[in-house]
């Protein structure tokens, strides 16, 4: 089911824990979906100094955790809002087409992150691209 | 992967074919293949076989041979046993009665007739996912024709109270059909002692080989034809018969049926040691399904805080087969709706593992999961953001 | 009974399974038997092996893969096909054409739908039991949304005329569907050179197991289910997969379309001997079928004076395989419908037999029947009314 | 499908062939159906002295004829005429139940037989037991 890149980082992932007093923290997903993803930014000169997550969830949610934050460290706040859900997936190997919005909740919470360090330094929130993928509807688990 | 070693504990999905089970199939493939509709010695012999194998079949359930037809598994009975039994009867009413717990092969063949126009009523179950004869009782109207419940639930093992259902169906005079896919071989199935019209089972769940079953229908009982064409099973069932595969299921339920006792006991044990030591070792765990009635192999358990399907892949890579309650596969995110029937949560849904033994397990298996399991639940606990909140609401405490 | 050989001449009615597709089943009954649905090792080489089956299948027909759905052999395809496509499509149109000559599998599905309120028409053919392309034209109406047209006889072995109904529904957007369980790996199947929407095989007649078969569906056409239940085959048909007979179904149909033109090239031959040796040394015998468009191993002839089922006892006992015009174990005295269809007698029908060749005939089987049928057809003409009648009438001439 | 019985009685079938000048003939089944029976009897005192047949049919079809004529051989006719289908199949071994209509084809056969001879006598022919069963309807060929 999942490319050998998943299950390395799956079985091996990086950046899994909780940085202290983060900068900022956005968790995201749905224990109803069975998926919840929180990703912890530590940001210096405006770029991801350190990233670190907690998912509950499939292999695919673990992996794409994994993988996305190795994705946005040193990267400017700027290049880690950008880096789409489909670039976490393809780095990846794939994913079962079933497993996609795993790869889309990491995006979102990586933004969330961000937004939360950009409120907290009070500045306006950025706003998701206009017909972006939503890994969950607000109510129901459809994929 | 280096593994160590494989423990199959998903013997509620499929069977191994008992290496005397394929074995006896063998001669059917190159050399006794004939047509069992033709006339000619090699195709008598394939007459005989068949004929022989369904009476193995009535044998196991208290049947007899000419109320057994050959299917291609328990979901073309299940599905040929409801749909059959509606349209048959037709004229004489349009209510199905069911279980919220039923397979799919029963549960989305209902949800198809609903569309057709007919009724059906779907039983809530209790926490332990048992099925109350009195609400039976009482969803039955003058326009129900068939009432379906199954024997053993696949995911959680209950054991539903069949006779009982059956004997509440023959008062009413109305047709009773059971899924026992999951109780052949593990419980004693009599459709006599259970009052039971129809009857369905799957030969890969009871050491048989996979794509043939059969249902059991009582004489007398109308139903409609589900697959039209060719003369065989008595103009009730057409397709040219599966003769290798219907010898095995036959060889495959005598076999089941004689070491029944043996398996149930062995199984039990094996079973009620490994969840012993689970809860030993590991904290926040729950029991899904009844305490006791309950099949002897099937072990349904809840971890919180984790969820089922990395806890699965991670079992995997130790060479643990077992299945989850998250059908993440079939591209749905909703936990098991057996699971939300006995009323989990939707996170605690999430994080159940089904271990289910069988013929080849042992002591050693058990020994393995014991020392296995453990570090893999702790493994997930530390990357779970709901285990994390968990321990700070204790620290707080 | 002291046979001195064995010749099977039945091979329309099923094939031995080659030795080298029950080796490749063999490793998938007690080895590789995961659940393909399971996520653990095991279940994934389930998966591989199934869906490398579905390429086999695919690649055979000139398909995709996800075109193709594996089912329980030709008898499932036929009816999921027709009920799937006139069910899905009935708020489109009510009316079904076929031909009179379709294996029951098709024939009594369609006289199942025509209960439930579709109007069917069933294409007349010619002698040879050909359908005339102008009438499935002039057969088409607005309400008209499935056609199906066999793409080779059982009985009679004549080839139908796909390519050019095929057009033809495309042309007036009606879905196409062929039962080929007969022409896979004997004559050329491609369904885009033939216009198909969707395509019914059968393992069992091309040297792979019994049991399994395959429907291709091509994309974008809309088919109600006829099995309900699991997310197998992506959701559109239910049940475990039948996982050692859907690998031998793709190792036979990779091997068969490997030899095919060999295949048909000697039997061809064999068959034309054979029909040249017994119209030499048997008067009164009629081919029936198509003189050349037919497949190649198929012989149907009908001796006068003889019935069938007598003829074919006789030739068992001689250790010759064959079959007959008379559906005589099907508890039905009347003939094949497909030799009256052609024009046939009653009494010429009932004389019928069908002789069909395969992998293992050799030339000296051939010379075996050569040597064998003619005693057996005096002997019978010795006892039969029919032909002192007709004897007497000619020595009144 | 058929008992040994029935085997025998088709491969090495009894009094087959034709009487020259025959006391009574009796002609039943229909070419439709696949299946006639000729019944051929020669009468001596009352007696069935000799009895042949020639048989169009299945198997079952000409084991019956075989076996009815060796049951009737040197019976009274009107012993010959109460043998009745069942006790022939029985002799058979039994009949699959699609073939009975075999065994009463034989039993026409023979009851159309002896009226012949009956008739070519000036006797009045015997009459067929009420709700006798019949080897197929007229019009069709059902079992
Ligand atoms: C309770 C129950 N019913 C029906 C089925 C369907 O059987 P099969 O997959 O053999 O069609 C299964 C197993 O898959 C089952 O566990
Ligand atoms: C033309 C044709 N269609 C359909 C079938 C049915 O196939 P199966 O018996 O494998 O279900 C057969 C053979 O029996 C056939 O010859």
């Amino acid at each position: 089911m999942y490319s050998e890149k998943v299950m390395d980082h799956f079985m091996n992932p990086r950046n899994q824990g909780e940085i202290e007093d983060p900068d900022g923290v956005g968790e995201v997903g749905n224990p109803k979906c069975g998926d919840i993803m929180k990703i912890f930014l530590r940001v210096r000169d405006d770029r991801v100094e350190d990233v670190k997550f907690q998912t509950f969830g499939c292999g695919a949610a673990v992996a794409t955790s994994s993988m996305a934050t190795e994705l946005v460290k040193g990267k400017t706040l700027e290049e880690a809002w950008d880096l789409s859900n489909t670039v976490v997936a393809e780095a990846l190997g794939g994913l079962p087409p079933v497993k996609m919005h795993c790869s889309v909740l990491a995006e979102e919470g990586i933004h969330k992150a961000i937004n939360d360090y950009r409120v907290r330094h009070g500045l306006e929130p950025w706003d998701e691209k206009p017909g972006a993928p939503k890994a969950h509807s607000n109510e129901t688990c459809e994929a | 992967m280096n593994r160590k070693r494989l423990v199959y504990l998903d013997h509620a999905a499929t069977t191994p074919t008992a290496p005397g089970v394929v074995e006896a199939m063998l001669p059917y493939f190159s050399g006794r293949f004939g047509n069992p509709s033709s006339i000619y010695g090699i195709a008598r012999e394939s007459r005989l076989a068949v004929d022989h194998a369904r009476e193995q079949v009535a044998r196991a359930i208290n049947g007899s041979p000419e109320e057994v037809y050959l299917t291609s598994g328990g979901t073309e009975a299940d599905n040929w046993a409801i749909k059959g039994v509606a349209f048959a009867d037709r004229k004489r009413g349009d209510h199905i009665i069911t279980s919220s717990i039923e397979h799919h092969a029963v549960l989305h063949t209902c949800q198809y007739l609903e569309k057709q126009g007919f009724r059906v009523t779907y039983l809530s179950v209790d926490e332990f996912g048992r099925v109350d004869p009195a609400d039976l009782e009482n969803a039955m109207t003058d326009r129900t024709v068939l009432v379906s419940i199954m024997a053993a639930n696949n995911e959680i093992g209950t054991l539903e109270p069949i006779a009982a259902c059956g004997e509440i169906c023959r008062d009413h005079g109305v047709r009773f059909h059971t899924d026992a896919v999951q109780a052949i071989g593990s419980v004693p199935v009599d459709v006599e002692a259970l009052n039971v019209d129809l009857l369905s089972l799957s030969a890969h769940k009871f050491y048989g080989p996979k794509g043939v079953g059969a249902l059991y229908v009582r004489k007398g009982v109308r139903l409609d034809n589900l697959l039209h064409g060719g003369a065989q099973e008595r103009h009730r069932r057409a397709g040219t018969e599966n003769v290798p595969g219907i010898v095995g299921m036959g060889v495959a339920i005598e076999r089941a049926c004689e070491r029944r006792e043996d398996y149930a006991r062995r199984l039990t044990a094996l079973r009620d040691r490994l969840y012993g030591g689970i809860t030993e070792r590991i904290e926040h765990v729950r029991l899904n399904g009844h305490p006791t009635e309950r099949l002897p192999g099937n072990l349904n358990l809840s971890f919180r805080f984790i969820e089922g399907e990395s806890t699965l892949l991670m079992l995997d890579h130790a060479g643990i087969c077992a299945s989850s309650g998250s059908a993440c596969t079939s591209g749905s995110l909703d936990p098991s709706y057996v699971l939300l029937a006995i009323g989990l949560p939707h996170e605690i849904a999430h994080g159940s593992l089904r271990f289910t033994l069988g013929e080849s397990n042992t002591d050693d298996d058990v020994d393995y999961v014991l020392e296995t399991l453990p570090p893999i639940v702790e493994r997930l606990r530390t990357m779970s953001p709901l285990y994390a909140e968990y321990r700070r609401s204790q620290d707080v405490q």
